[in-house]
């Protein structure tokens, strides 16, 4: 086991990581910008180093400084967190060059996930299903007008390179495919720096499910439960739960087995989320997010078990301790992200934390970094703390989860609360009438 | 923020007749009521950072204000800092020293590259602040300079 | 921050009439509040309480600080309140009346006990602050009192 | 099911029970004193009701008071939750006499468990082994040297009206008890109204081990596992855990059944706790607290089982929800008590608490009442917050607790934090070394 990890992130999953850390006897680095010196991360890790300013280009996202801030603490493994670093394959052969260990998978498999095209053929190689499409780039606007016609319209245009929602158009008939084509490609080089586009068909009205996945150096390959993160702004998922509800126990169990499937057929080692859309009975592979997930709760609080700590055991060589039959799920747990934003706008709402009083109680779960006095940065992502409940059943768990939100004190700082206790509250999310453009359209109708 | 920012920060508010204000900048937080205004229940004019007095994590090198006076070299990155070019090579500066700007006055390696750190200052050396072959942070004090 | 700069910042506000200040830089924190001005909330100049504003549960009948002017008589235990022995009963008192001190103005009933209320003080009623048979909670003003 | 709650209550429990009725969608009515004007209970129920001056005895222990504040809310049954009127047999039928439920078991039960001599004779009937010793009052000195000859020395002389470690006396020898005798009966019927005094065995290094018991009007009775809460200061407990640790299958499961046996055989309603001395193979019962415990999270946290809700749903006439076979114990839980007082000296710290946070991540729950800014009142007592942790097993449990104390910031007032921290990294609270009187034996030792 690590006997140093250097965690390579701020915020809430910062301190999560620690939290494993300490549990598991390993000693913590953390890392920090100028604007981090009092956060809780750098106050709870056993050492800490500045690596730089607060832009994150020149702190958290840059390389030299992350693997240096290693190597004077002889760290001798470095947790990625969530976004910054933590799926860039050469930041993990970087920190392997130095002789420490990048705790998620290899750098190939960063690199085969990081690409949806290869991702795609890694699934179709697996047996996945994928949506109707090209299953690869085309390249002239002929080839996506034949590959368009048999996979039928309507479908979406996307770039290979691109993500999060960026890059993508819809395309309703032949006659606007031949004229976003080009500028899609033309698009997608300048945005991503590959105009690689590919066809796939849309789905109306799909649910995002997603699978946690694991594997060990030994060809142990296991599912620990599924979640539902249907519930999305524009891509970015707003509430996540585990068990996805309303699935029938036949197509749940095909897409747990087929996310395992995929890990055992590629040797993906540590834990990753296999993504599907699911319309009707028919499920389709997504993407494979090769990281820990900011909803990784929903799955800890069902499960019992800790991811983080799975993690980083498995990142340092250990096998498997679980076996497939030994993951049971009791009850049903839903997140909220608290952003700092107005709840409206989504304009971003950085600032001084005047006030702060945290929900507690039984199945109640906070995962913040933030307390009274503490400032939210203007420069990183405005979350500012996870919200996990827990409950015998998901109706339970929501009236828990609205509960918890009117304890819920932020002062000082605007954030996204009022929008998720409307949700929450709302007839569609409550009977599972929801679909990933869900929120938008209900946005749009507000 | 120094004295002169300040100063101009306060007339600017009280031509605009400013009762009172809060100023944060990167860390740097001011706030200001000024004489002579009933104000109406301060009820937030201050509301300091008060820093949970928490277990405060041992810097790899805590980087300590020693107040020698002059101006201080910061180091631009984290690495190791090496007062000369190799292990028997002369130091690049010592006390004493007049140092000129864009000088080299010592290196920093990170990912095993040695990386020039160059003076952007001019000035004569007072105090090597760092132990030869030790860790330093972004932003750490490396040398303290004095006039010439 | 050493005490020449603390001096030079304490010089510049009183200079622009600043009444108090808090400035904070790199972890220091410094909050002053100069002599002769009189600023409101002396407790807690800093670290303000701000006792969260929580969703305020909204009491049985909330006790309002109507600022009538004059003594009030408050209700010395929880319970529902009458102006009168009986319902066919004349108040107890009415607005304009003279109240000696020990005079019993109204009824609590609490556990169906009826608790005849003592005046405390001397006066003449202005004011009943409560309606016949509502609910009182402890503490809760019933009259207000003006001198005779 | 009851329509609206008042809780005559305060601090941590009353939040608690709020949260309960809450998700039970009950409105609840807090109560009071005015120096808790702006307490968190307050501001979290529906409706609050100001009872009284500060003092207890005239505010949250003034039985007029609070039945007043029910009838003006027009509540429909009252949360008396732990101290207080909680085990207050008049006041339970006071609350019934108005027409309103109680929530607890009834008076008649409340009397029967209240007294020490009742409640052995109950235990005696249902077969549950007792201490050697009197098993009633005895009332001259000639038959308590004869019992005593009996039971066998060293032996406990106590106040039957006692509790908490008040009105007891150890006699090691005949001689010592006839000096003994005539002053413990005295100064029983100056305490306690009553002169009544019993003989029991004294156990050198007894275990305190005790069962959560539940029964519905029906006839049902169930226990909901163990409890080892023998970390205790003069007879009060800082650290309680779930199940208790290194008892064999066989002894547990003797214990547990016993403990559902006395529910079955009185015919107790609502949520209870059976406790005995264990010491080696053997046990002894101890008293029944007819009411939910401080300590009750531990169990929550292991079973699953909300335990408040329980209670609640059992005094509303429900039935059972729950067969004997569907409590399942998961892990291992253990809470310590942060009081608001000198770890070392153990004077009371009230005040208003500077600076404020709590620990948050998986497996980490806190039941508190307090915030930043928030006053701790000295008219009461002195728990500010309970800090529950549950792992996959005890060492684990015991890290992850340990890592939560080191996050927990509490500043302006003093807490037992830095005990519980020692208490905590002990060898023989590790290896399980302990007993009733180990923590005086041990802070005597310091």
């Amino acid at each position: 086991m690590f006997r140093k990890v250097l965690i390579a992130n701020r915020g809430e999953i910062a301190l999560r990581v620690i939290r494993a850390c300490r549990e598991l006897g390993i000693r913590t680095v953390a890392v920090y910008s100028e604007a981090d010196r009092h956060s809780t991360h750098v106050q709870f890790a056993d050492e800490s180093v500045c690596i730089g300013p607060p832009q994150a280009t020149k702190s958290y996202l840059s390389l030299p400084a992350v693997i240096s801030a290693a190597d004077i603490t002889r760290a001798d493994a470095v947790h990625p967190g969530y976004g910054f670093l933590a799926e860039n394959a050469t930041f993990a052969e970087a920190v392997n060059a130095h002789g420490m260990t990048f705790i998620g998978p290899s750098p190939a498999h960063l690199r085969q996930f990081g690409d949806k095209l290869s991702a795609k053929a890694a699934a179709r190689a697996a047996g996945l299903p994928l949506l109707p499409g090209s299953h690869g780039s085309v390249e002239t606007l002929d080839e996506a007008v034949e590959v368009a016609r048999a996979a039928g319209y309507p479908l979406m245009l996307k770039a290979a390179a691109g993500g999060g929602g960026k890059g993508m158009r819809v395309v309703e008939d032949e006659e606007q495919l031949k004229k976003v084509f080009v500028i899609t490609s033309t698009e997608a080089r300048a945005a991503f720096g590959s105009g690689l586009v590919f066809l796939e068909r849309l789905l109306r009205a799909p649910r995002h499910v997603e699978v946690q996945v694991a594997g060990d150096r030994f060809g142990n390959a296991l599912h620990v439960g599924d979640r539902d993160c249907s519930m999305q702004r524009r891509h970015q998922k707003i509430i996540e739960e585990a068990p996805a509800p309303n699935l029938s126990p036949d197509l749940r169990h095909k897409i747990l087995t087929a996310a395992a499937r995929l890990v055992s057929s590629t040797g993906y080692v540590t834990v990753g989320t296999c993504e599907f859309l699911v319309e009707g009975d028919e499920f389709y592979f997504l993407e494979v997010n090769p990281r820990i997930q900011v909803e990784h709760p929903v799955t800890e609080m069902v499960t019992g078990i800790d991811l983080v700590q799975l993690q980083i055991r498995l990142a340092a060589g250990e096998r498997m301790p679980i076996r497939q039959d030994q993951v049971e799920t009791r009850g049903h747990a839903i997140e909220v992200r608290v952003n700092a934003e107005d709840p409206w706008k989504f304009t971003p709402s950085p600032g001084r934390i005047t006030g702060y009083h945290a929900p507690g109680g039984p199945g109640v779960r906070v995962d913040s970094a933030v307390h009274e006095g503490a400032m939210v940065q203007p420069y990183y992502d405005s979350l500012v703390a996870k919200l996990i409940v827990h409950a015998a059943d998901r109706d339970s768990a929501i009236r828990k989860l609205l509960g918890a939100l009117d304890e819920y004190v932020v002062e000082g700082i605007r954030t996204s609360i009022p929008l998720q206790k409307l949700l929450l509250a709302d007839p569609a999310f409550r009977e599972v009438r929801f679909h990933t453009r869900y929120i938008d359209e209900w946005l749009k109708m507000r | 923020m120094d004295s002169k920012k300040i100063d101009e920060l306060l007339k600017l508010m009280q031509r605009r007749g400013v009762a009172e204000f809060t100023f944060e900048h990167e860390g740097t937080v001011l706030a200001v009521k000024f004489a002579g205004h009933a104000v109406a229940a301060p009820q937030q004019v201050v509301t300091v950072a008060a820093p949970i007095a928490a277990p405060v994590a041992a810097a790899a090198s805590a980087a300590p204000a020693r107040p020698v006076g002059g101006i201080a070299i910061k180091a631009p990155i984290v690495g190791t800092f090496y007062r000369a070019a190799a292990p028997d090579a002369p130091n690049y500066v010592n006390v004493g020293d007049k140092v000129r700007k864009g000088q080299v006055v010592c290196i920093v390696e990170a990912m095993k590259l040695m990386n020039q750190i160059e003076s952007d200052v001019e000035g004569v050396v007072l105090e090597v602040l760092v132990d030869n072959g030790n860790p330093v942070q972004f932003g750490q004090e490396l040398f303290r300079l004095g006039p010439v």
